[in-house]
């Protein structure tokens, strides 16, 4: 076995998202690499949650269909999963709680309920006894767990840490007493792994604009982007970050927007509605030419929709937000590496094009966890110093909106004595004054529209390839989190003898019209996937390349592409007897 | 904050467009004076501008400014100040930017108590955009938007200042010239929110709220009005709306911390000015 | 409007799905009772829901409904009566929505006394996002976007929606269950702009205003309180800022036209149910 | 002479658009066909206004470059536009005011000051000089005049009207008596034309809301979109429509929702600005299915831009506008008489699909006159009953969101007894309750997708062909209001000796792809016609159908394309040497 899925179930509100994370830090503390993931129903009770986590000794993008472990803490984690079990998998459940249908899973009935009362324990100390069995399952030792409590519960006072250490210790005795040949040793501690951490893509943008000296976060709760702003706020006295929740979105962009005219970077985030609030106010900082990053992290719309789950829809009403015509630049990473990477980015070319940036993510990215190397990011940390680019703390006859041949005037820092000038949302000549004049309003029209063809001759970068596309007869063409299902199916294929690659674009926009369309006019099968029902990249390549990719794969129903899916779809023979290149418009919804 | 005055012309731009006899003439002179007065530069300040035609002064007045979006000055004057709160911050917008398209910005920046100076020009209507109603105007009032007569009745500034949380609400008139540079430069020196709320005949198209109108409906707080008590100063406030009586003076005005002061990360240097964050690794340990 | 009674079980819809202990259970029950008491069925009323926890009440209480935007249910509301003014509209919102994201139009349809009921779910929190510090909640509070302390003052809803035009203001309790009925009856009632301000505890994520902090910081106004005395209401109103004391009743209530009965337009039949105009080829003759 | 260019100029403030637009109306009443133009800064004083209108006895879309009448009541009209002046043109001004530089016109010194002064007449009054010294230019009775003002004048007195007469008789005196041979003799009264109407695009969005049974609107001011809410104010006791001038856009827009959610019709307005506010609330007008008609009048940009003058940039925001994916219909009318028929469409269109229909604008067709023959339009509204598609009143067991082959549920009208259902910005079930399941997803997702396909087999119109395209060598493709500059250089073309036909799009979003690809895949010269810097249609053309239209005169200065641009370009030297098909990326920039 190289790689395992943990998952665990139960009623929301009883910590199972705690658990969960549990689950993925401690098992990278033993060295091995997850990709987990949450969902939960828009409610703060009465629904039913759940927590993936897969694990092994490589890195890993995506869960998997099979379920090795399953924790089930009520009736419907057994029965909502169980088509997902196989004979090897493990089951732990209450007897006291339900009685699971028939299976021919290896069932342990685990006496949560007893244990509990017996100890005078609450509800939500279930999840120790969840963690208890699952690490003596795994057979690792009971000192992770141990550490791993003190840590969790020490703001919580001695004695329940002492409770939660006895219960779970229970748990995992009972495994080791009752169940030892259900002990997996496939998974041995690894003492010289990478030493690991453990973040999402929230994490990532977050822990990334610390690193790229964003000095100012607002932001409006809105699931899924609400964490950028409780992490940067939890930490913002040990920064010295001002973050701040504002009374609405608006506020919220013209808050960063304000900041940023002062010459601090700032950023704001929100999801699909939240960022609609904006749009304005992303038009007004491209004609007043204001650096700022907006994170986006999209959620199925339209309007509320489905506020907890996962989807890629917002991609051309991102591209295209604000009226009126400006430079305007679009990244959109896979997984919370480029996540890091790609905010220090965002922070630089904001300040570099004096334009907003929007670092797109979704629910799927946001909020599920990875490992990643520590020494990766300390890397990345060490090479990186904020390049502000052409941002001027000094000036003589300054002219705020120059026209210079790159479109990038230079910014001077608000304050310097003996000049002043206004960003202006009006058009405005050079030296800022507002004017209606056609001749200055067309200098500054091609001044910002200059700044786009700096930028893809300066900073746009061509999306990367996995896999070897001279060798591939299929390849793959994706943006965003479908990253890690579409890495881990190329796997997949390739033990049943399929050569696939992988276009995957983090810099959506704006594109490079002739270095793409290179890439994508070869003698291949390519396969567009996205995750929304109307194909939004394949029409922005289509608009910016002329490149229309007719076979998708797009998947709607508000949950993410899983690995199988994709597999399933290049193997089912319907797809093999197509061989032409020239394949007709054919849209797989997937669920 | 310099005290010695400077000189006032420095802060003269373009030739203000607004129609003779409208009551921005006279703000647009204050406000340079009252700068003066205090000692500032076009460069030692920063102005967040409305869009309207109050808003439009941003090509008259000298100073560092952002002209943004009908509605969001205070927003942005709060991210400024928030940035470098050791430049003194203000807004300077008409009544239907600030109590209509941004009226919510204006009641929860009353209640951050930020450091901003808010300069309102209320002259009932959308002057800029040919005068229809704005939230202050008078119920009844006609206008291209409210032909058969406004049914709202009026917003009332500074009660909604005074009760949702500012620290500094004056009301001053446009023809009140000497006492509306000091209501100004009070505004000013006041640590937190305040606002100058102004009332500004426009003579195009506000035939209502006039001259005349206001020289019979304002009055000066008596020198016994206790600006501490915060009950009399809704008191008088509500005047407006339930009298059509319009006191002029500084209505209410405590001292507490403004929203800067509250954060410990600014006690040092302003975000602007201070070293940047480094010890991310050891951040970054927290998330094993 | 009807007044026989109707069983209040009909309103039954889906099981709420909000925590053990939540005050909306109880609220949710009491609007089902007072809908029934007041001889409504889930066809005779519009509701007009706020996106939070409150708002999820969508599911469990039948009736023609708009679940809209965050923050978005009271110019809805409006749209709907202004269109159909038979039929009495209510907004059932949380205090994020009706004082944070629509604060504006909070304040703008109390000015215009459109004929609304408002029953904002006052917990202090954003509870559906799982708890960040919403407009009412103390100075000082600390929540996961506040972990070092709320900086701002508290929004008073009362008081602002008193200053600025509502003609019926009044605050309930989530358990005080038989004056909560009485008051949304009342309101409901009311011909114009009426708001019920409910505390209602969030057990989940608000430990600081809890059932007890309500219980001894509430009180019942007194029977010689005069709803019709605004400048009495005020101040009342100020108590829950100035002494953390919040009066249960109806603080103010005045009679005055409501919104749309100033419309002649609409005098005779709802704007839906009139015949339509046809008289176009005469309008257009004026073009020339 | 078959045209007649008259323009007058003067300070902002002094009545230059009353006149204008009484110089309008009067040479529509003595029978012939205008087209009107008024520039004017975003101040309420002191800019520089001015009026054009052109007069044919054939309908004319759009102004000339020269000049025929200028009266100048400043000396900025006549420096300004001295350049638009040839010998046979007439240039009135006042010696006391000012002396023109050096030309070879025909001058007119008439004294206006000396006339107001000796009469005691107010500045203001200028304005009734210039008409009846306009009028005795072009041989038009004085009556007429003298009609106009009574009309004009009546609410403010006898004496005013009285004055004004005199006044203006004087000036009409002045001319017959001084300056006989300057008199034109080419446009006599049309005694048996058809009556007409003059109306803005805006008087027309109004006027046909009107017609198509449209109760509530709601606005907040904008420029160039003011208009409309107060055309539509000042009429509202007489057509019985409530008009709410609500706090701000997001309220405007959500109170037109609550309205439509009533079951009745209802629209709001605004500019780029104030539309970028509501495109959350778009968002939920369409997975809500609430019918919505929004008219978007578009200004140059970004954010503020320029107020008061007109461009073509706001194409791609609004079809991408809103997060979430839900069907939109985007009409582009490209005259006030398009407009008119348009907009009662776009109410069906709206109450047929339940969903947000956007009609689309710009300053230059929302502000500028037309005059078209009454009787069309009392044809348009006679042939005209509202189509309200699947609104019902009575139901039984309904359920709001029923998964029904064209994707359009039954519309319950609410208060109908025994039934209540909910208009949901969740995803929802078929009976309208919230969902978070993945298979309701998808069902609602194909729902409203499939509303798409419905409108483009059922209600798309193609673009409308002026010139015949077999015989023509070069097309021009465009949108909109570029309609009427078009129109009038194919005719300056033909007489050139050129041969063109003009493909002109109204229903703009979304498009049928194959029908016009069909269309834009001949061999012919195509030359795309755009009033932004972008090409932003063309860039949807590709987007949709895969055509990319490389030749492209894309302007973008705040004016409107004019007639001779057009023409010149054609005409170049440059143009003619192309005569290969495929023309490398050429644009031309005009200001
Ligand atoms: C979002 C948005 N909506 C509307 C407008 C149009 N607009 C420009 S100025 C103005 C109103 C100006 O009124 P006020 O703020 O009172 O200023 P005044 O002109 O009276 O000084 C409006 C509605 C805009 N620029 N942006
Ligand atoms: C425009 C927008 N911003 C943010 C959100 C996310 N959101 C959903 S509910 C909510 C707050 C709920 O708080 P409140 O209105 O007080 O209701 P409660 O849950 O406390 O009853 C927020 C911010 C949203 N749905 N839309
Ligand atoms: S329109 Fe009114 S407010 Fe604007 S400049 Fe003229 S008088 Fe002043
Ligand atoms: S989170 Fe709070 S407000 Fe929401 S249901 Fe639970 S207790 Fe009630
Ligand atoms: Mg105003
Ligand atoms: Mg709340």
């Amino acid at each position: 076995m190289s790689h395992f899925l943990w998952k665990i179930g139960g009623q929301a509100g009883f910590g199972v998202m705690t658990t969960g994370l549990s689950f993925s830090k401690i098992a990278t503390k033993v060295g091995y690499y997850i990709f987990d993931c949450f969902e939960y129903p828009s409610l703060i009770r009465g629904g039913h949650n759940t927590y993936d986590v897969i694990l092994s000794s490589d890195p890993v993008h995506a869960i998997q269909h099979e379920i090795n472990l399953l924790v089930c803490l009520n009736k419907e984690t057994f029965e909502l999963h169980k088509h997902r079990l196989t004979k090897d998998s493990i089951v732990i459940y209450d007897e006291n709680s339900f009685t699971p249908s028939e299976n021919n899973c290896k069932m342990i009935h685990l006496p949560f309920k007893t244990m509990l009362f017996e100890n005078k324990a609450s509800m939500v100390m279930e999840n120790n006894i969840a963690l208890g069995c699952s690490l003596a399952i795994l057979n690792w030792p009971y000192q992770v767990l141990d550490e791993m409590i003190e840590q969790t519960f020490a703001d919580k006072g001695a004695s329940v840490v002492a409770l939660n250490k006895k219960i779970s210790k229970l748990a995992y005795d009972f495994i080791v007493k009752n169940h030892s040949s259900f002990i997996i040793h496939d998974f041995p501690i690894l003492k010289k792994s990478e030493p690991k951490v453990v973040l999402t893509g929230n994490d990532a943008f977050a822990y990334a604009a610390i690193a790229a000296d964003c000095r100012l976060y607002a932001a409006y709760p809105m699931t899924p982007s609400s964490t950028v702003l409780t992490t940067l706020a939890a930490n913002a006295q040990k920064t010295g970050m001002v973050v701040r929740h504002a009374e609405d979105e608006i506020s919220v962009i013209n808050t960063a927007l304000g900041a940023s005219t002062a010459g601090v970077r700032a950023a704001c985030g929100s999801s699909g509605g939240g960022f609609a609030l904006m749009v304005e106010s992303v038009s007004f900082a491209g004609i007043a030419e204001i650096p700022l990053v907006i994170f986006m992290s999209q959620r199925p719309g339209p309007a509320t929709g489905l506020p907890s789950w996962t989807e890629q829809g917002d991609l051309l009403f991102t591209v295209h937000a604000g009226h009126g015509e400006f430079p305007k630049i679009v990244l959109a990473p896979g997984d919370p590496y480029e996540m890091y990477a790609l905010t220090v980015k965002a922070f630089d070319l904001a300040d570099y094009y004096q334009t907003p940036v929007i670092v797109l993510s979704d629910k799927h990215l946001s909020e599920s966890n990875m490992s990643i190397n520590h020494l990766d990011l300390k890397l990345l940390n060490r090479a990186y110093s904020p390049d502000s680019g052409k941002l001027i703390w000094k000036a003589n006859h300054y002219q705020r909106y120059a026209d210079v041949p790159d479109g990038i005037s230079p910014r001077l820092v608000p304050g310097y004595p003996g000049q002043f000038y206004q960003v202006n949302s009006y058009e405005h000549t050079v030296d800022s004054h507002t004017t209606e004049d056609a001749q200055e309003r067309v200098i500054q029209v091609n001044k910002r529209n200059r700044k786009t063809q700096t930028y893809l001759a300066k900073h746009f970068a061509m999306p990367e390839i996995f896999g070897d596309i001279n060798k591939s007869e299929i390849v793959f063409v994706s943006w965003g989190s479908n990253k890690g299902a579409i890495l881990e199916a190329q796997k997949k294929l390739t033990h049943k003898g399929f050569k696939t690659a992988f276009i995957h674009f983090t810099h959506v926009f704006p594109l490079n019209e002739s270095r793409i369309a290179a890439l994508l006019t070869l003698k291949k099968r390519y396969i567009l996937i996205e995750n929304n029902s109307q194909g939004q990249f394949g029409k922005l390549l289509r608009e910016q390349t002329g490149v229309n990719l007719k076979v998708k794969i797009l998947k709607y129903s508000g949950r993410q592409i899983h690995v199988e899916e994709i597999v399933n779809y290049v193997n089912a023979p319907s797809f093999a007897t197509k061989r032409s290149n020239v394949i007709s418009n054919e849209v797989r919804n997937l669920r | 904050m310099k005290t010695i005055p400077s000189k006032y012309e420095q802060f003269t731009g373009y030739s203000p467009t607004w129609c003779p006899g409208c009551g921005n003439w006279a703000i647009g002179a204050v406000i340079k004076r009252a700068l003066g007065e205090l000692g500032h530069d076009p460069s030692s300040i920063f102005v967040s501008f409305g869009i309207g035609c109050s808003g439009n002064m941003n090509d008259f007045l000298n100073a560092y400014a952002i002209h943004g979006l009908h509605g969001r000055a205070i927003p942005t004057a709060i991210g400024f100040k928030l940035a470098n709160h050791k430049m003194p911050v203000l807004v300077i917008a008409g009544d239907g930017d600030c109590f209509g398209e941004g009226g919510n910005h204006f009641l929860h920046a009353a209640r951050g108590n930020h450091d901003i100076t808010i300069i309102t020009h209320d002259n009932s209507v959308y002057g800029l955009t040919t005068g229809q109603a704005a939230p202050t105007a008078n119920k009844g009032y006609v206008s291209k938007s409210t032909p058969f007569g406004l049914i709202e009745t009026p917003l009332n500034p500074l009660a909604l200042a005074i009760s949702q949380g500012a620290t500094f609400a004056a009301q001053g008139y446009a023809s009140h010239v000497p006492q509306l540079k000091s209501l100004i430069k009070k505004a000013m020196v006041h640590k937190g929110f305040s606002i100058v709320n102004i009332l500004q005949p426009c003579v195009t198209f506000n035939h209502y709220n006039t001259y005349d109108y206001y020289d019979s409906k304002t009055y000066l707080l008596s020198k016994k009005h206790d600006p501490k008590n915060k009950q009399v100063a809704l008191k008088r406030a509500m005047e407006a709306t339930s009298i059509e009586k319009f006191p002029l003076g500084i209505l209410y005005q405590v001292k507490q911390k403004a929203f800067h002061e509250q954060l410990p990360q600014l006690a040092q240097e302003t975000l602007l000015h201070k070293e940047r964050f480094t010890e991310l690794d050891s951040l970054l340990a927290s998330l094993t």
